[in-house]
């Protein structure tokens, strides 16, 4: 499979940002070497995870209004398939973390995850959850949900508007688009 | 007390008959969403005043308006920028400092504007670019100016402020 | 009367039981026709479910203005797919601290109890599975299952949400599985039958609905709410109020298990419609009206189940427009809808029918030359 | 043949799943194990053609009054409490109680064998008109007067249950 291979509707492959990253990544997978078969049923599975991915919302500030509003009729997360907010963490895909995560909600977002079933994916949305924003400096604020879970895509902003969720989410589903599910060592 | 649960029944039902005669004609209504990514090119709206990302803008001559003054640094409420000056010499020989490189990290901007307000040469705008998601954490700290650009002289400085951005308009 | 159908799938049935009774001693016959009856209710299961699931999405997303999803394929209308696809593979989380018997046994309880319900409606002119003499006493019986894989889910995930949503379930659901037989009872009482074929035929010239007019359409009503409490929809989704109760009662479930619980949610609520078109509605049996013969010739051209289907989808269609119309209900206002109202009009409403009946006041007793068997 | 296969799989069904409800050892569980036992019994009563029977017995017993059980276990105990173990002696006195019960009806079974098997003639019996005219009959061998016995009984129950269930001034 190569990185080109991977088409959202709307948006063509050179005008994403961030290319380089998955061509590492491809060319990581293809140093195993994929069977043709195998690569098949791959993009299947690659298929129905990346368009059914149905969000966990760890909203602790403005931007989980932000997505509300992304929810909602004007903008409309259904499009991608994703409008089937779970709220037990053990029935949905992918955690968006819309929020400041303070010292004391940090080992809950970290339950959270881990109370996730895999494949489980994670979106920091927003400066604070990127990075801690502007409380960077407080003595409570965690610099970043990175330093307690794996996140796979940021999204900037303060908080990022609708579109740029959706962005975010579609770079999601170009990673995952890429993944292996047979014969992968590190499962 | 009997009149009360039959006029409360058929008052029930005549409301519930009511809220779904205003769903039934939500559903007839136009739809309203505006579809992101095909729309991109098209009708996709996006404010002037909208803050997506810091830019430098630079002209043809790969040239940019900063100084290096490192008032947008000092301003910045959280630390989101950092301006690295190095030491050149010019043809008089004399030592200036000039921008090196001017570090920005997106994902710690709160986007409120004071470095692009208190910006004394204009060099700085915010752009409305906001497809800006990544992979990693690294990729959302830039450098804004580009490889080899250089300060502006000052005699192009002198052309009326066109570029100036929609928010300062007062 | 014989009319020509042409597209009626009990052709088929009846051929391809020709060519194996031929084929092959009875007992092996009969042993590759189960098998084949089997295989057919599960698929039509399955693709029932992606077709409701679909359907409800866009339809929820028509309500709200909204578009609904339209990304993959052509109108979206793969997306049930993706889904499918996407939960078959999810991990299944094996926690600690449940009561593993019950806590794998519960979602095949949901299960079971939908399939065999779903085995006794009549999906059109000779395609119903088994057809009992107490059809819609069974349909009743069989239907009550379903809420012990509710409670024993709730239970067995020894998670305080899931016991209260468990709970809740419960209530709701024998407190409204009341109401609910009583309505059938009704139409029971007016068609003077319980099998599911019989009342169909019946109503061939006019639909229980009218003929027992004011009685039958108050006992519709309460058959649809008390039908849409049941499958725990709409403004009756306190037992998995998402703000009180994350999940309800399967919110320890995760992978394919949970999608057994959705399965069955969407499928409950297809067997409801069913039923309803089934008693209230005249089944598969197309409109017809008596002495005009080409009319009713066009009629039957279009197939039996494609009547049945397009009946169900009417009803299921209300119950999303219910669903998406009104506020969620507090449980006292839950239970109060249903025994200080609903259960005291059913009790005077099974009067009031037999009544009707015995009077001879239905449509069919009025005018037996227009709407008369 | 394919009935008699059904009927042997269904009593041991019954049959194993009667012993683990009393041997278990969580009382959700042995509720759940008993609601099996009265599934397969309906599923008898199917094979005997009893239709009727078979609805009454899952509506009444598996969706009623297994309902009832389930729900008084959720509101009395909680998740993962197992009852404690029995010392032996009891236990063996169990053991031998039950199979002492168990020889007993074997035998009654077995000496009235003939008479068991002339009653079951006749299949008027599974149609649902015949059970509801001889539930309302007031003929011999007809039952009435205790349908009646049992509404009131019933009736008294609900009066009590309001009476222990209403609000003390």
């Amino acid at each position: 499979m190569d990185v080109k291979d991977v088409k959202i509707k709307g948006i063509p492959y050179a005008e994403f940002k961030h290319n380089d990253y998955l061509e590492d990544y491809v060319k990581e997978l293809q140093a195993n070497g994929v069977n043709v078969v195998v690569s098949k049923l791959d993009e299947l599975i690659n298929w129905g995870r990346s368009n059914s991915m149905w969000p966990l919302i760890f909203a602790t500030s403005c931007c989980g209004i932000e997505f509300m509003a992304t929810a909602a009729a004007h903008h409309d997360i259904a499009r991608f398939g994703m409008e089937v907010v779970r709220n037990s963490p053990r029935q949905s895909d992918v955690m968006i973390v819309a929020g400041t995560i303070v010292h004391k909600m940090a080992p809950l977002l970290k339950r959270v995850y881990d109370q996730m079933a895999e494949p489980k994916y994670v979106l920091a949305m927003g400066g604070c959850a990127i990075s801690g924003g502007p409380f960077v400096d407080s003595y409570h604020v965690v610099e970043g949900v990175e330093k307690i879970v794996p996140v796979d895509v940021y999204v900037p902003g303060c908080p990022p508007r609708p579109e740029s969720l959706f962005y975010g989410l579609m770079q999601l589903q170009r990673k995952v688009k890429l993944e292996q599910f047979f014969f992968n060592k590190e499962r | 007390m009997s009149g009360n649960y039959f006029s409360g029944l058929f008052k029930g039902v005549k409301s519930l008959l009511v809220g779904m005669g205003e769903t039934w004609k939500e559903l007839w209504t136009k739809k309203v969403t505006a579809e992101y990514p095909e729309n991109r090119k098209t009708t996709l709206f996006v404010s002037d005043r909208w803050r997506a990302t810091l830019t430098m803008p630079h002209d043809e001559n790969n040239e940019h308006a900063c100084t290096s003054c490192k008032v947008c640094e000092t301003n910045c409420p959280n630390g989101t920028i950092q301006v690295i000056q190095k030491v050149i010499e010019t043809e008089e020989g004399k030592k200036k400092k000039v921008l090196d490189r001017y570090l920005y990290d997106l994902g710690m901007c709160t986007f409120c504007n004071l470095c692009v307000l208190t910006c004394p040469s204009d060099a700085i705008v915010f752009s409305k670019d906001f497809e800006n998601a990544t992979f990693t954490r690294d990729r959302l700290k830039e450098q804004l100016n580009k490889e080899g650009s250089k300060l502006r002289e000052k005699k192009k400085e002198v052309k009326p402020e066109a570029e100036k951005s929609a928010p300062e308009a007062e | 009367m014989n009319y020509s159908q042409p597209l009626e799938l009990s052709h088929v049935t009846a051929w391809l039981d020709e060519v194996l009774r031929g084929a092959m001693p009875e007992f092996w016959a009969l042993l590759i026709e189960y098998v084949l009856i089997g295989v057919v209710l599960l698929t039509l299961y399955a693709v029932l479910a992606l077709i409701l699931i679909y359907a409800e999405r866009k339809i929820t997303a028509f309500f709200q203005s909204r578009l609904g999803p339209n990304r993959v394929g052509k109108w979206g209308i793969v997306q049930s797919v993706a889904d499918m696809v996407k939960i078959l593979i999810k991990e299944i989380i094996y926690v600690k601290k449940v009561d593993k018997v019950l806590f794998y046994v519960a979602p095949f309880f949901m299960i079971v109890a939908s399939m065999l319900t779903f085995g006794a409606i009549p999906f059109g002119q000779g395609l119903q599975v088994v057809d009992f003499n107490i059809g819609v006493f069974y349909v009743l019986a069989v239907s009550s299952l379903g809420i012990i894989g509710v409670l024993l889910a709730g239970w067995s995930s020894n998670n305080k949400y899931s016991m209260v949503g468990a709970m809740r379930s419960g209530a709701q659901f024998v407190s409204y599985e009341l109401s609910a037989g009583l309505a059938l009872m009704t139409m029971v009482v007016l068609s003077g039958t319980m099998q599911l074929s019989e009342i169909v035929e019946s109503q061939r010239y006019c639909w229980n609905l009218f003929n027992g007019h004011i009685s039958a359409v108050i006992a519709f009503v309460i058959y649809l709410i008390s039908g849409h409490a049941e499958t725990n929809r709409g403004p009756f989704d306190l037992p998995e109020a998402e703000s009180e109760l994350i999940a309800g009662y399967h919110t320890e479930y995760s992978g394919l298990q949970f999608g057994f619980f959705y399965l069955a949610e969407y499928l409950n609520m297809f067997i409801i419609a069913a039923i309803a078109t089934t008693v209230f509605l005249g089944g598969w049996m197309p409109i017809q009206v008596k002495g005009w013969d080409t009319f009713n010739q066009i009629m039957w051209y279009i197939p039996s189940y494609l009547w049945f289907f397009a009946k169900a989808a009417v009803l299921v269609f209300i119950s999303l427009w219910v669903r998406w119309s009104f506020p969620r209900l507090r449980i006292d206002q839950l239970l109060n809808l249903e025994w200080k109202y609903l259960l005291p009009i059913n009790l005077v409403n099974i009067f009031v029918m037999v009544l009707l009946v015995l009077s001879g006041l239905t449509l069919t007793g009025l005018f037996p030359n227009v709407f008369g068997n | 043949m394919a009935e008699q296969i059904i009927f042997y799989i269904l009593a041991a069904v019954i049959a194993t799943f009667s012993i683990m409800a009393v041997s278990t050892k969580r009382i959700i569980r042995s509720a759940t194990f008993l609601l099996f036992v009265l599934l397969s019994v309906a599923g008898l009563y199917l094979i005997l053609g009893y239709q009727y029977l078979m609805a009454v017995q899952i509506a009444v017993y598996a969706g009623g009054i297994m309902v009832l059980f389930i729900f008084a276990i959720l509101l009395t105990h909680k998740p993962g409490e197992s009852a404690p173990s029995k010392p032996i002696a009891k236990r063996l006195l169990i053991a031998l109680l039950s199979v002492g019960g168990l020889a007993f009806c074997t035998h009654i079974i077995v000496h009235n064998v003939s008479k068991v098997y002339s009653y079951s003639l006749g299949t008027t019996g599974s149609d649902i008109k015949y059970i509801g005219l001889t539930m309302m009959g007031t003929d011999k061998y007809q039952y009435l007067l205790a349908f009646e016995a049992i509404s009131m009984l019933i009736l008294a129950c609900i009066i009590g249950g309001i009476m222990v269930a209403r609000k003390r001034k």
